[in-house]
């Protein structure tokens, strides 16, 4: 553990994607997205479970970061992945606007919702940033059964135009893919937002917020800012699962969601936004795909959660990292020694 | 820690163990039937908030795939169930009904009990497969948009405004209170419900959490408006047991009538006060006049013991088998799904398990609904036991016969 | 050099309640100067520091930074050319020495809510800005920090404290305020710290340090405050503080009241020490 | 207001929330954070003992004490499994927030797959007849509801006063850090917390499930409602808890009974907005100056 292998220096001016930030998450992430595509086919089911998985990475790459790199929780999500999905549904049943539109319209949406609910609870931390955030879950699917007139009621919103890309109209598989690629693209983005200025802000606002105070940025705004972010990233997942789907009802995005997308990164691991990805793919694979479990693959999935939280506290990312680092380690060894 | 990460690990296995073993030993057998098997697919909601009421017609599937089975099958071929279950949890529906259809469903049968199952109606056109929602009662389910596909039995909110203004008029009634939960399925009710009742006032509408655990406000409220009835309207369990504790307790001399859920729901008549329910006037579809409805009873004593309460999803569910089997028969086979489903759309005059005795069920392109007049429901009144006692005296559907 | 008047304060107090941590002090610093704010512990040196800094708000009194008014939260004045660093270290114990180092440049430039906005943007374009990296670098190799890929949690506390001071550093103040930045340092550190201290010097800036070991003050400063009781007792040369009457009669003529932590002053502390006394 | 019923009601409800908070307040005080998984032990201690009765035909005393003792067995197993390891690695608040989060998802999933998901009716321990008062009648596990639940906050207040490990808890309440550098056993104390609350918490649920049957997914929104109730109390005096019990009851009865319908979901959030901004320090906000 406390040897420490010295790295041969890389001194050669070559393009090494390893040198990019965020790179190597990248080159991962599109690598296994490519094997599941593959893996999906043109079979029906397989596609919905790539969508449902792309749904709840989003929901946890807009958890991630406020929760994991400002480190407040904020439980609102369910609402925000909702309003996402009633911007798609909203502008196809009501507006003659192409529905491209909703996902820029839904995420702003939906970081101004974060923006004033933020506003109201930024004295607030912790538990008590949990319990708020979780009523106004629960008081804003009660407001879209009470709207009738905005939401469609309980019935939700169904029957949505397909999606009209400058005379070009996606087929489903087209849509899956899309979701792959958006996802990569958002949880590479974040990744690089992690190491960034920006990202050191934030993430010492965490662990040290009188410090990013006493340098000069002001701490609550900046986290209504994550908050924001956040939101619009849930929004943008909340409107592709609704496509995808063809409706959204008040009851499509309840609160189990945000438990999962509380432990999706737990499970994938905090480390980087790719971890919260690959947690996505395990609840996913957990809660609707597994074989032996098919009652209980939430309650394998808790208890897994306990499990890792209490062995492997850097997820399964990270623990494979740990895995990498050593077998390289080894390797080096044998080489050195042959 | 070791110790206890192995004894999480051990536990984490024996559930997986139990899980798969348990879902094994549910499922029909083949039974006499030879020749290669029809496979139907079942939404069910096994462990989420509406597995209480899901779970009782799932059951009555399985005995019904397993008792035509028994009889040498669908053109001599089995039926074998797969089924899924997604937790009342919309965002599985499409996923649920995606594996069903890749493991080779031919149809399915949406047993999901809550509003869940409104987000599979789009997906059931993606995938072109006929379904049929045994218990549904929410009208929207089988009205446009993606309704092509999707099929129910038994009587909508329509019929039971009809027949509720009936009794209303019966019993001299003018004023209605309303008690309802929050949840979206019986929002969706109250709206078609409702609106169709034009016969009586309704002076006060209430509406408590579906998860509550006190109504005596809600009860206060109805009690200051003074209506000459109340209506529960409910998805049942806890909530209606309590509105009726509360009912019983804060507005004794008021008529209550209620939607068929208490009824269905034997489990949860034991959940209820001493005498709670007596007088209780509930949207029953279970009469013992019914020959077949009798028959089917005997069965499921048979199968269940012989305190087993069977209910309208009992029935309902038997007869979503039946229907499946006799579109299968008129289609030739089940692996053109378009001529399935035309099949349904041909059957016509089918004798239900349910309702009174000439009660038939019948569709076309255009009725998905399958309940031919209000001959399938029956008010029934509660005893003082918190049991049914039989039908209301005052008020019957009124019935051809 | 010319002896601009950098900071003036006048008449700052604090009360918690009926507690009087900091009664009617006033000072002033000029350009270039290096003042030591010296004191037992719970004498209010922490208190002063937090109140210039703006992590708590004086109770009454004023302070003018180069002509005017510095009010408003921590990061406005940080903004208008106060850093610090705190009595226990405020480092992000997750992420690397680098990464901490660097929080005085991203922290400029992310000081108003478009910034935060279109801060987010370009970071996910543009993670590592070179020149940013390069101004680390240089930092660190001024106050002799290795191992800049280390995280900030592995560090011992000197080495935490070191990286802290870089951090303010970084920030490029008119005024340095350090609380007690040596202790737990080892040699080095105190030398990377007196190496700060003089950067900041000869920039024609401020640095106001506080510590409780007089001896150590005194070697680096231009002048000495010696707190007492939230009373400001001595103000002047350092040599004359050591031998003062003052000095005497606070560090050994009177034992009692030093049984608090200095820590005192925050009030999350101040709110506990009731709690236990109540 | 005149209402006997209401008031009743908001008694039950009040008395049920008082102990929920009582148990967030014993371990807040033994442990120094908000457990939110005390919903899902008082969904323990309520749906054990009903599934017992109702699967295996066991009389309601045997069958409530192995609930609550299964309940205590979850709450310890919270303390020592889960977030003391969790906060022996530091960080905050934050991982034993997410640590108690995944304990009460855990739980709810545990006892859905064990007790089975529909609702189960809650068993009466009493068995006495209705007892008239006024136009209304009380039902038995009402009145034993309220009075068991006064009992445990004089118990309670008895323990902490009395008792010397009860006076070790007051002392680790007021600080953590100097209750260790004394060389109290701050462990053990902690554990006892959990224990207690493990207890009360079984307790509340057991006698409240007859009011309306109880599931597996009853803990969330008992969990809220018990930790509104704690933060609406304060965490001053043992008391505190049942005074915002009472409160938070009234509220949830006349609050629907003059605003009617889903008011009382809209209430409890502009409640909790309410008392967690205008409350001032002394709670656990976070003290950033804006």
């Amino acid at each position: 553990m406390t040897t420490t292998i010295s790295r041969p220096t890389v001194s050669s001016d070559r393009w090494d994607p390893r040198r990019i930030p965020g790179g190597g998450g990248l080159a991962l992430g599109v690598a296994v997205a490519a094997l599941i595509l593959v893996w999906v086919g043109s079979d029906g089911y397989r596609q919905t479970l790539v969508i449902s998985a792309a749904t709840y990475a989003l929901i946890a790459l807009g958890m991630y970061v406020p929760y994991l790199m400002a480190g407040s929780l904020s439980m609102a999500y369910s609402a925000y992945a909702g309003i996402g999905g009633y911007a798609v549904g909203l502008i196809s049943a009501r507006t003659g606007l192409p529905l491209v539109v909703a996902w820029i319209a839904g995420p702003i949406v939906a970081a101004l919702v974060a923006v004033v609910l933020g506003m109201v609870t930024r004295r607030l931390s912790g538990f008590f940033l949990a319990a708020v955030t979780l009523l106004f879950g629960m008081a804003f699917t009660a407001f879209l059964i009470d709207a009738e007139s905005v939401s469609g009621g309980s019935g939700g919103l169904g029957n949505l135009r397909p999606l009209n890309l400058l005379g070009w109209t996606p087929s489903h598989y087209h849509v899956v893919v899309g979701s792959a690629v958006v996802v990569c693209v958002i949880a590479f983005l974040l990744d690089r937002l992690r190491l960034s200025p920006w990202g050191v802000v934030v993430r010492t606002m965490r662990d040290a917020p009188r410090a990013v105070e006493a340098a000069g940025v002001r701490v609550p705004v900046l986290n209504i800012v994550a908050l924001a972010l956040g939101a619009m990233i849930a929004a943008v997942g909340g409107g592709l699962f609704t496509y995808a789907a063809g409706s959204i009802t008040p009851d499509t995005f309840t609160l189990n969601i945000v438990f999962l997308a509380i432990f999706m990164p737990l499970i994938g691991g905090a480390g980087t936004p790719w971890g919260a990805v690959a947690g996505a793919v395990i609840a996913v694979e957990l809660t609707l795909n597994f074989p032996a479990v098919q009652t209980s693959g939430t309650l394998l999935l808790a208890v897994g959660v306990l499990v890792i939280m209490l062995v492997a506290p850097k997820g399964v990312v990270g623990y494979a990292d740990k895995l990498r680092t050593r077998l390289w380690a080894l390797l080096r060894k044998e080489r050195d020694r042959g | 820690m070791a110790r206890w990460v192995a004894g999480m690990a051990t536990l984490a296995l024996a559930v997986t163990a139990c899980g798969g073993t348990g879902d094994d030993a549910d499922s029909p057998t083949d039974g006499s039937a030879k020749g290669a098997p029809i496979i139907i697919g079942m939404d069910e909601d096994s462990t989420g908030p509406g597995a209480s009421y899901s779970t009782i017609a799932g059951k009555t599937i399985r005995l019904a795939v397993q008792d035509i089975n028994d009889k040498g099958g669908v053109l001599g071929r089995p039926l074998r169930l797969v089924i899924e279950n997604d937790e009342s949890d919309p965002t599985k529906v499409p996923a649920v009904l995606q594996k069903l259809h890749s493991q080779g469903a031919k149809a399915l049968f949406l047993q999901s009990g809550s509003a869940a199952v409104m987000q599979a109606k789009s997906t059931l056109t993606q995938l072109g497969l006929p379904a049929i929602a045994p218990t549904g009662v929410t009208a929207t389910l089988v009205e446009p948009p993606d309704n092509e596909l999707i099929y129910m039995l038994a009587n909508t909110t329509t019929d039971w405004a009809e027949v509720y203004c009936g009794a209303f008029k019966a019993a001299n009634i003018n004023t209605l209170g309303i008690l309802t939960d929050d949840t979206t399925t019986i929002a969706a009710l109250n709206k078609a419900l409702l609106g169709g009742m034009s016969c009586v006032k309704i002076t006060a509408t209430e509406k408590g959490a579906a998860n509550a655990s006190d109504l005596s406000a809600q009860v206060a409220r109805l009690k200051d408006a003074n209506p000459d009835a109340v209506l529960v309207t409910s998805v049942g369990g806890a909530f209606e047991v309590l509105a009726q504790n509360t009912l019983a307790a804060q507005l004794k001399d008021k008529l209550r009538f209620s939607l068929a859920s208490i009824g269905n729901q034997p489990s949860s008549w034991k959940l209820a006060n001493p005498g709670a329910l007596e007088g209780l006037i509930f949207m029953g579809s279970i009469n013992q006049d019914n020959p077949r409805t009798k028959a089917l009873t005997e069965l499921l004593k048979k199968a269940n013991g012989p305190d087993y309460e069977v209910t309208a999803y009992d029935a309902e569910g038997w007869d979503a088998v039946q229907l499946l089997k006799l579109a299968i028969e008129k289609a030739g086979g089940p692996d053109d799904p378009k001529k399935l489903n035309e099949a349904i759309q041909s059957i016509s005059g089918y004798q239900a398990s349910f309702g009174q005795g000439n009660f038939t069920l019948s569709f076309s392109a255009t009725k998905h609904l399958g309940a031919d007049g209000p001959c399938g429901l029956s008010l029934i009144e509660f005893g003082a036991d918190n049991r049914p006692k039989g039908p209301w005296a005052t008020f019957q559907p009124p019935c051809s016969s | 050099m010319a002896e601009e008047t950098l900071l003036v304060g006048r008449g700052l107090t604090k009360r918690y309640g009926g507690v009087t941590a900091l009664e009617g002090v006033d000072f002033e610093l000029r350009a270039g100067e290096i003042l030591g704010l010296v004191g037992p512990n719970g004498a209010g040196k922490t208190t002063l520091v937090d109140l210039i800094s703006g992590a708590q708000a004086a109770t009454t009194g004023e302070l003018v930074l180069r002509g005017s008014k510095l009010t408003g939260p921590a990061s406005r004045r940080a903004r208008a050319g106060l850093a610090r660093t705190f009595q226990y270290p405020q480092l992000a114990l997750e992420l690397s020495v680098r990464d901490n180092l660097l929080l005085g440049w991203a922290a400029r430039r992310h000081a108003s809510l478009w910034q935060m906005i279109v801060g987010a943007a370009a970071g996910a374009l543009r993670p590592r800005v070179p020149a940013d990296q390069a101004a680390v670098r240089t930092l660190a190799e001024e106050l002799g920090i290795e191992g800049l890929d280390r995280a900030a949690g592995d560090l011992t506390l000197g080495e935490q404290r070191l990286v802290e001071v870089g951090r303010a550093l970084g920030q490029d103040p008119l005024v340095l305020l350090l609380d007690e930045p040596f202790a737990g340092s080892d040699a080095r550190g105190v030398t990377g710290i007196a190496e700060v201290i003089h950067t900041v010097q000869r920039r024609g800036h401020a640095v106001i340090l506080v510590d409780h070991n007089v001896d150590l003050v005194a070697r680096l400063v231009d002048r000495v405050m010696l707190l007492d009781r939230g009373r400001v007792v001595f103000d002047g040369d350092p040599r004359e503080c050591l031998a003062s009457p003052q000095m005497q009669s606070v560090y050994f003529g009177s034992d009692a009241d030093t049984d608090t932590d200095s820590g005192a002053g925050s009030p999350e502390t101040q709110a506990e020490v009731e709690d236990v006394r109540s | 207001m005149t209402d006997l019923q209401l008031w009743l009601s908001a008694m039950e409800m009040g008395c049920f929330f008082g102990m929920l908070a009582l148990a967030y307040h014993l371990i807040y005080v033994g442990a120094g954070f908000f457990n939110f998984a005390i919903g899902p032990y008082a969904m323990m201690g309520g749906l054990c003992t009903s599934w017992l009765v109702i699967t295996y035909d066991l009389g309601v005393w045997p069958a409530a004490a192995i609930g609550v003792a299964a309940t205590i067995a979850l709450a310890a197993a919270t303390e020592l499994g889960v977030v003391r390891p969790v906060q022996k690695r530091g960080g905050g608040e934050l991982p034993a927030l997410v640590a108690v989060a995944a304990v009460l998802f855990a739980i709810q999933q545990f006892a859905g797959y064990l007790f089975g998901y529909p609702t189960l009716p809650g068993q009466s321990l009493a068995s006495f007849a209705p007892v008239p008062v006024g136009d209304i009648t009380v039902q038995p596990s009402s009145l034993l509801l309220i009075v068991v639940a006064v009992l445990t906050f004089v118990a309670t207040a008895a323990w902490i006063r009395f008792s010397r490990t009860g006076r070790l808890l007051r002392a680790v309440g007021d600080s953590n850090q100097a209750a260790a550098l004394l060389g109290l056993p701050v462990n053990r104390i902690r554990l006892i917390a959990f224990v207690v609350a493990g207890f009360v918490a079984a307790l509340a649920g057991l006698l409240f499930a007859p009011k309306a049957g109880v599931n597996s997914l009853s803990g969330l929104h008992w969990s809220l409602s018990g930790f509104l109730a704690v933060v609406v109390g304060g965490t001053g005096s043992v008391w505190a808890p049942l005074l915002g019990g009472m409160l938070l009851g009234l509220v949830e009865v006349f609050l629907p009974y003059y605003f009617g319908g889903q008011s009382h979901v809209y209430g409890m959030l502009l409640i909790a907005l309410l008392f967690f901004a205008f409350k001032p320090q002394g709670l656990f906000v976070r003290k950033v100056r804006a």
